[in-house]
């Protein structure tokens, strides 16, 4: 049952760790709780079922073209309608809340409430000590394992990196160092909405598709961010998997609560909180703001 | 004795509403709230009208605490669901009237309000925030536990009507929302209020100032419960059916939307944000297809051109601040009405929201 | 002089690896004026954060009056009869000014020892009076100057009607003729009497200043900090003339 | 903060209302309503009848789609005789919106109330609870086609006065389905022990946390024993789940030959779909709403071959009229037809009760629903005392059909009780499951 477990976690945990990665570098760098972020996810999804199932695009192509098409909504509507609210911290609420509320409107006009499904990348299954699984999964958990190595190369190995974690650590002290702040912060949106249109075409295939797909996963992506610490990317993929394992440990264990994932999961996640307010990597200033 | 009363209410009356446009507006409103009922009985509009209501109040409550009190909560819901639920089991199981179930199912939400104060004593910010979305689905976890008692996905059905005619529910739904939008206003701007204001500005500053902030931030707490819990009572006892929905992220997140859209840390914004949007979604029912959409987009534009929130333009549009006592005056007014300044034909701004 | 007014011993806190306070002990006396002084870092601030109870210390203990405070909250620590101010300013900045300084007055002390006033509003106003920004009452604290809000400070400070106080700072940022009004006033303070419906109870002070010229016209005795260490005490007049402060404060190879 | 010019606002706002206004005129406030297609022209005014469900989801849209079949058909063969006139049927869209908003599907059957005669439809109980309520205050008739929960009919024996304007033609109550599906798992056992050689399956319960399905896993656990079988073990996500790959692969481990699943929300769908892409060796039955029909196979991507379910409509000779329809629905939407196409029989009973009660007066046209017997495209219909659908050999008994290359194929009933519809097929095992155990 172990192996079981450890297995079905790591590719839970990959799914979520994809998600959560984009959310927490958008706050940590912008200071922007971006709660349309799983509706770019979304949206990535729709958009290659699209490219994909009507007009006969190839997959790896519609795959390609959803995240670029992804990417320039998020940039522009960060760039018109968040950006210049960013300072506020319930408007950038409201804003990004409202965006999700609007892309999930427009999948309701042209896709309905039905249910789609994505074919995927690679399709067939495997088996990994004993456990069948699909390459898909594996896709996921192989993403999960790149995106992650590019996003360390990035923040460590170039000039670019640094000043992003430059702005992450005090945003003024790095303005007054004559980092260009906006830009950076478009840049790291840009990430960011890549990583959330990423994950869409990696996860999606796994799911079903509908509307309202993006409600669930944003409770745990922002679970997963604070109990990981937020600002600390590390935290949000270490808070998925620990998400993600809570849930497994469930069903293998108590089958017939299994139902109880998401209550399990916030539940945990709730009791590391109280016992470190910061999360597990966040920087707690005592005493202080 | 009396003619004086009556003078001194008419004198108030003419200081402290006549004086103001937007003191108009509201009172205005409300009047015609009241008398509606005389010239259309409706049940579809008088039962929109009432929904209004409960929601006015339950987005008050939310602004008590987070808009005032700075503790954002996404898990309002809580409040709300386990007061519904509480006043529906009591009156299905128990018999209670709603007289007795409604303030027992407020009461129910102030206990949810210290649960939901244990994170909240302890974190702080977007932690806080984040955190609190845990508590409504952990509960909706155990409605899902306990079907035999909580009906599971269906609910709680068979509940007592408020009250025998819509007309009835509409007034008692109506009264009890200027009744406690009052009361929330009272107490956002009373003395408690202003601490709960400067423990959103810097909890350490207030404690430093002597003052036991948790227990004031729990008081913010179980107050917050307490008239989301009434909304929640009074919700269950209007629709007769309670369910998950009224823990669902949804009925979390759509109050954040109205009382920022109305004018956070107001208490008066998110109420008029509320009648203004709930019947303009019920009006856009006839773009089916479209109506979510406008309604965002109508919210985007006017949080564009309103930051502050629309109640707050308004009142700048409308009403001039006196530079040196800061008393407010009708934009007409050329001079102060209480110290005679000249006033500044320029935009206004408001003391209690805004910085230079 | 001493007395067990307020007494610390071994007062001790870290930060990761830096050792902030290091086994610091003094006490101080009910009338008196200390100043706190060191170079940068030396862990004033540290020291009366862990007073004020805004920090919690390692080791070690505060005592006052007689009562032990130590891992006591903020505002019972307040309650008690200390009060301070912050180094850098901490206004609750969206609130009018005559805002700011009824949150200290509905304190459990002030409200207690000013029973026979009701109503609070007059009490702050009569401490802004004091602090000389009266007549900026009604304006939000954002449009403070840096000046204007070191008044503010201590017109919130003394709205708690404290029997010790500690300002950080209370100098810093404002121009020459500024800082002699504030020392003025701090004086005053010191004097205790009664200011309009506040009372002072004319608190014991420490006084944490960069500006050591100003702040040895107004206090009895300094304690010097370094290194989270105390270096020494003494009257001002030692102190300016002890070469190891000197030393701290200019470093060894100059000398 | 000051950033905003005046002009600049009071444009935008003037252009955004402007937007508002135009859009609402467009549209002229009108409720949209499938005129009825005058061939002959009819007299009378029409008899208003409200399709109210989730009109953007597929329950919704088959309630409309098939009442909309069955108004045209009406019409065209002369309407509604009411008395001496000829009533034309005008159904009215009412989108309820039940799936993200419960407060407003009320708000919105409300808003027709005084506007319509009947109401057809209701999905999601919690909702339809609701608008149970709001339609008994103003006594009219309502026909319930989506909720199968036993308590919506209780009210009924309860409070008779006040509930007995509410009937259900379908689909059958959560009770009655639980014995269908059972009687599903034998023929499915049968399969299984005679392909196989297996004599004692095991069967894993997987079934949505979720009211309507708790008494039923509580009866499999004692069924399942009594029939001969083993219980391999219960798991039970939640209904809206989207992943169920950690409890496939505890099934797989458990050795499990059969999975009797009990899931009416969109997991049935991914389960259907991981169901395949993992190849799990058993045999899929039971109840899976989401594999009766409609979209399934685009749903699942092709993925959901050899998955079984209850089902209530299906290409078999259920009576009369049941293939046709099945065939013209099919023909005409591109879709196969799931359970809330029988609004479909409703409008019809509706109908046949009004022409017999002579008018439309609501306790009038409850007298003559409680007589109904007719031949429904779902089996023959009688109510029972409580409004409900009566079930049983030779009413409604369900079907149970099986996925199979994109078709759907019957194969049960099999010769239970004699019966045994035209067009049925034997229980198909999957291949992967035959390779599995035979070796």
């Amino acid at each position: 049952m172990w192996e079981q477990i450890l297995v079905n976690g790591l590719i839970s945990g990959g799914k979520y760790a994809l998600l959560a990665m984009g959310f927490a570098l958008i706050y940590g760098v912008a200071r922007i709780m971006n709660l349309s972020h799983t509706a770019y996810y979304m949206l990535a999804a729709y958009l290659i079922y699209y490219l994909n199932q009507s007009l006969a695009v190839p997959l790896p192509l519609a795959y390609l073209l959803a995240i670029l098409v992804v990417l320039v909504i998020g940039v522009t509507t960060y760039h018109y309608l968040v950006a210049p609210v960013r300072e506020q911290f319930t408007a950038v609420l409201i804003v990004t809340l409202v965006m999700a509320i609007v892309v999930q409107e427009i999948i309701f006009i042209f896709f309905g409430g039905h249910f789609r499904s994505l074919p995927p990348l690679i399709p067939g299954t495997t088996t990994l000590a004993g456990i069948k699984i699909t390459y898909q999964h594996l896709l996921t958990l192989a993403t999960v394992l790149v995106t992650l190595t590019g996003i360390w190369l990035l923040l460590f190995k170039t000039r670019l990196g640094i000043a992003i974690r430059a702005m992450a650590m005090d945003r003024e002290v790095a303005n007054l160092m004559g980092m260009p702040e906006s830009r950076i912060a478009l840049v790291t949106v840009a990430i960011s909405v890549g990583l959330a249109a990423i994950s869409g075409a990696m996860v999606a295939p796994l799911l079903i598709l509908d509307p309202l797909m993006w409600m669930h996963p944003l409770v745990v992506v922002m679970a997963a961010v604070i109990l990981g610490g937020l600002g600390s990317i590390k935290g949000s993929i270490l808070g998925a998997f620990i998400l993600a394992f809570a849930e497994i440990m469930l069903v293998f264990t108590l089958p017939k609560l299994a139902y109880l994932r998401g209550s399990v999961s916030m539940a945990v996640m709730l009791a590391v909180l109280l016992i470190r307010p910061e999360g597990l990597f966040g920087i707690f200033m005592e005493g202080e703001r | 004795m009396f003619p004086y009363l009556i003078r001194k209410l008419f004198r108030d009356f003419q200081g402290e509403i006549l004086a103001l446009p937007t003191r108009t507006i509201v009172f205005l409103a409300c009047i015609g709230l009241l008398i509606l009922p005389l010239f259309t009985k409706n049940p579809y509009l008088l039962r929109v009208l009432t929904l209004t209501g409960i929601f006015a109040i339950y987005a008050a409550s939310w602004d008590l605490l987070a808009g005032i009190t700075g503790q954002v909560s996404f898990g309002h819901a809580l409040f709300f669901g386990v007061a519904a639920y509480t006043s529906a089991l009591l009156n299905l199981h128990l018999g209670l009237p709603p007289v007795l179930t409604i303030p027992l199912g407020a009461l129910a939400a102030v206990v949810a309000g210290l649960v939901l104060g244990l994170p909240g004593l302890r974190l702080k910010g977007p932690y806080f925030s984040l955190a609190s979305l845990a508590l409504p689905t952990i509960m909706m976890g155990l409605v899902f536990t306990f079907p035999q008692f909580t009906g599971g996905e269906l609910g709680i059905s068979g509940i007592t009507r408020l009250s025998t005619s819509r007309i009835g529910e509409y007034y008692i739904i109506l009264i009890m929302t200027m009744g406690l939008a009052l009361a929330m206003w009272k107490m956002a701007t009373s003395k408690t209020g202003l601490i709960f204001h400067a423990i959103r500005e810097d909890e350490i500053a207030v404690r430093a100032s002597g003052l036991n902030t948790s227990r004031y931030k729990m008081l913010a707490f179980c107050t917050s419960g307490l008239f989301a819990g009434l909304a929640g009572g009074l919700y269950a006892h209007f629709m007769r059916v309670v369910g998950p929905s009224t823990l669902e992220i949804v009925m979390s997140l759509q109050i954040v939307v109205w009382t920022i859209f109305g004018g956070i840390a107001t208490i008066y914004g998110p109420i008029i944000g509320v009648f203004i949007l709930f019947p303009m979604m019920e009006y856009l029912r006839v773009v089916a297809e479209l109506r979510m959409l406008i309604f965002a987009a109508i919210v985007v534009i006017t949080l564009r051109l309103m930051p502050e929130g629309l109640t707050t333009w308004v009142q700048d549009l409308l009403e001039r601040e006196c530079p040196r006592c800061k008393e407010r005056n009708a934009f007409t007014r050329a001079n102060c009405r209480v110290c005679g300044t000249g006033l500044d034909p320029g935009p206004n701004t408001n003391i209690w929201k805004r910085g230079a | 002089m001493a007395g067990d007014f307020l007494v610390v011993q071994n007062l001790s806190k870290r930060f990761g690896g830096l050792h902030a306070v290091k086994d610091v002990s003094f006490s101080i006396g009910r009338h008196e004026m200390v100043g706190l002084i060191g170079p940068n870092g030396a862990g004033k601030t540290t020291l009366v954060r862990l007073i004020l109870g805004i920090l919690k210390p390692d080791a070690g203990r505060v005592s006052f009056k007689g009562e032990n405070l130590t891992g006591k909250k903020t505002w019972d620590i307040v309650a008690h009869g200390i009060a301070g101010t912050f180094q850098n300013a901490r206004p609750f900045p969206h609130l009018p000014i005559i805002a700011n300084v009824m949150v200290p007055c509905l304190g459990p002390r002030a409200s207690k020892r000013g029973e026979w006033v009701k109503r609070v509003e007059a009490r702050a106003m009569d401490a802004l009076e004091f602090a000389g920004i009266a007549d900026l009452a009604k304006e939000p604290a954002s449009r403070l100057s840096q000046g204007d809000l070191k008044r503010l400070e201590v017109a919130r400070a003394i709205a708690c009607e404290p029997e010790l106080l500690i300002l950080d700072e209370p100098f810093g940022g404002l121009n020459p003729t500024e800082t002699s009004l504030m020392a003025k006033s701090i004086r005053r303070l010191h004097k205790g009497g009664r200011f309009g419906r506040l009372h002072s109870e004319g608190p014991a002070m420490i006084i944490i200043e960069h500006k050591l010229s100003e702040l040895m016209k107004i206090v009895d005795r300094v304690i010097v900090l370094n290194f989270g260490q105390i270096l020494t005490t003494g009257t001002p007049a030692e102190i300016v003339n002890n070469q190891q402060v000197i030393e701290a404060y200019i470093g060894k190879e100059v000398v | 903060m000051k950033m905003f010019r005046r002009y600049k606002t009071l444009a935008v706002i003037t252009i955004l209302v402007l937007m508002v206004s135009l859009g609402l005129a467009g549209c002229g406030g009108k409720q949209e309503a499938q005129a009825p297609k005058e061939q002959a022209p009819l007299k009378g005014d029409p008899i208003k009848v409200a399709i109210i469900g989730p009109m953007t989801f597929i329950h919704g849209e088959h309630m409309w789609k098939s009442a909309t079949m069955a108004m045209e058909e009406i019409n065209a063969a002369g309407g509604v005789k009411v008395g001496n006139q000829s009533r034309p049927v005008e159904i009215v869209k009412v989108d309820t919106n039940e799936m993200t908003n419960i407060p407003d599907a009320a708000t919105a059957v409300e808003r027709v109330a005084n506007s319509v005669d009947f109401f057809l439809g209701g999905f999601r109980t919690e909702a339809v609870l609701g608008m149970q309520d709001v339609i008994m205050d103003y006594k009219k008739v309502f026909i319930s086609t989506g909720v199968g929960h036993p308590n919506l009919t209780k009210k009924v024996k309860d409070n008779y006065d006040r509930y007995k304007y509410y009937f259900r033609t379908n689909p059958m109550n959560s009770n009655d389905m639980a014995r269908a599906s059972f009687l599903i798992l034998a023929e499915v056992a049968s399969v299984v022990k005679t392909d196989l050689g297996i004599e004692k399956p095991k069967v894993a319960i997987m079934a949505e946390s979720a009211v309507w399905t708790d008494p039923i896993v509580a009866a499999s656990q004692q069924q399942i024993p009594a029939m001969g079988m083993e219980v391999a073990g219960v798991w039970r996500p939640s209904a809206v789940a989207t992943d169920v790959t950690a409890e496939l692969s505890a099934i797989r481990a458990s050795g499990a030959h059969i999975i009797l699943t009990f899931m009416s929300g969109p997991v049935g769908g991914v389960f259907a779909r991981q169901y395949e892409e993992l190849k799990i060796p058993a045999a899929a039955t039971g109840i899976n709403v989401d594999a009766q029909g409609g979209k399934f196979w685009q749903v699942t991507g092709g993925k959901g071959n050899y998955v079984s379910t209850l089902n209530l409509l299906g290409r078999a000779a259920l009576s009369p009229k049941a293939i046709p329809f099945y065939d013209k629905f099919v023909a005409r939407y591109g879709e196969i037809p799931v359970y809330t196409a029988a609004t479909y029989d409703a409008l019809y009973m509706l109908v046949e009760a009004i022409e017999r009660a002579g008018s439309i007066d609501a306790d009038a046209v409850v007298k003559e629903l409680e007589k109904t017997d007719y031949a429904a495209i779902g089996g023959r219909l009688v109510f029972t005392e409580n409004h409900d659908v009566t079930w049983g050999p030779k009413h409604v008994t369900g079907l149970g059909t099986q996925w199979s290359e994109g078709k759907l194929n019957v194969f049960w009933p099999n010769g239970w009780e004699g019966i045994k519809h035209e067009g049925t097929a034997r229980f198909v095992l999957p291949p992967w499951m035959i390779e599995h155990w035979k070796k």
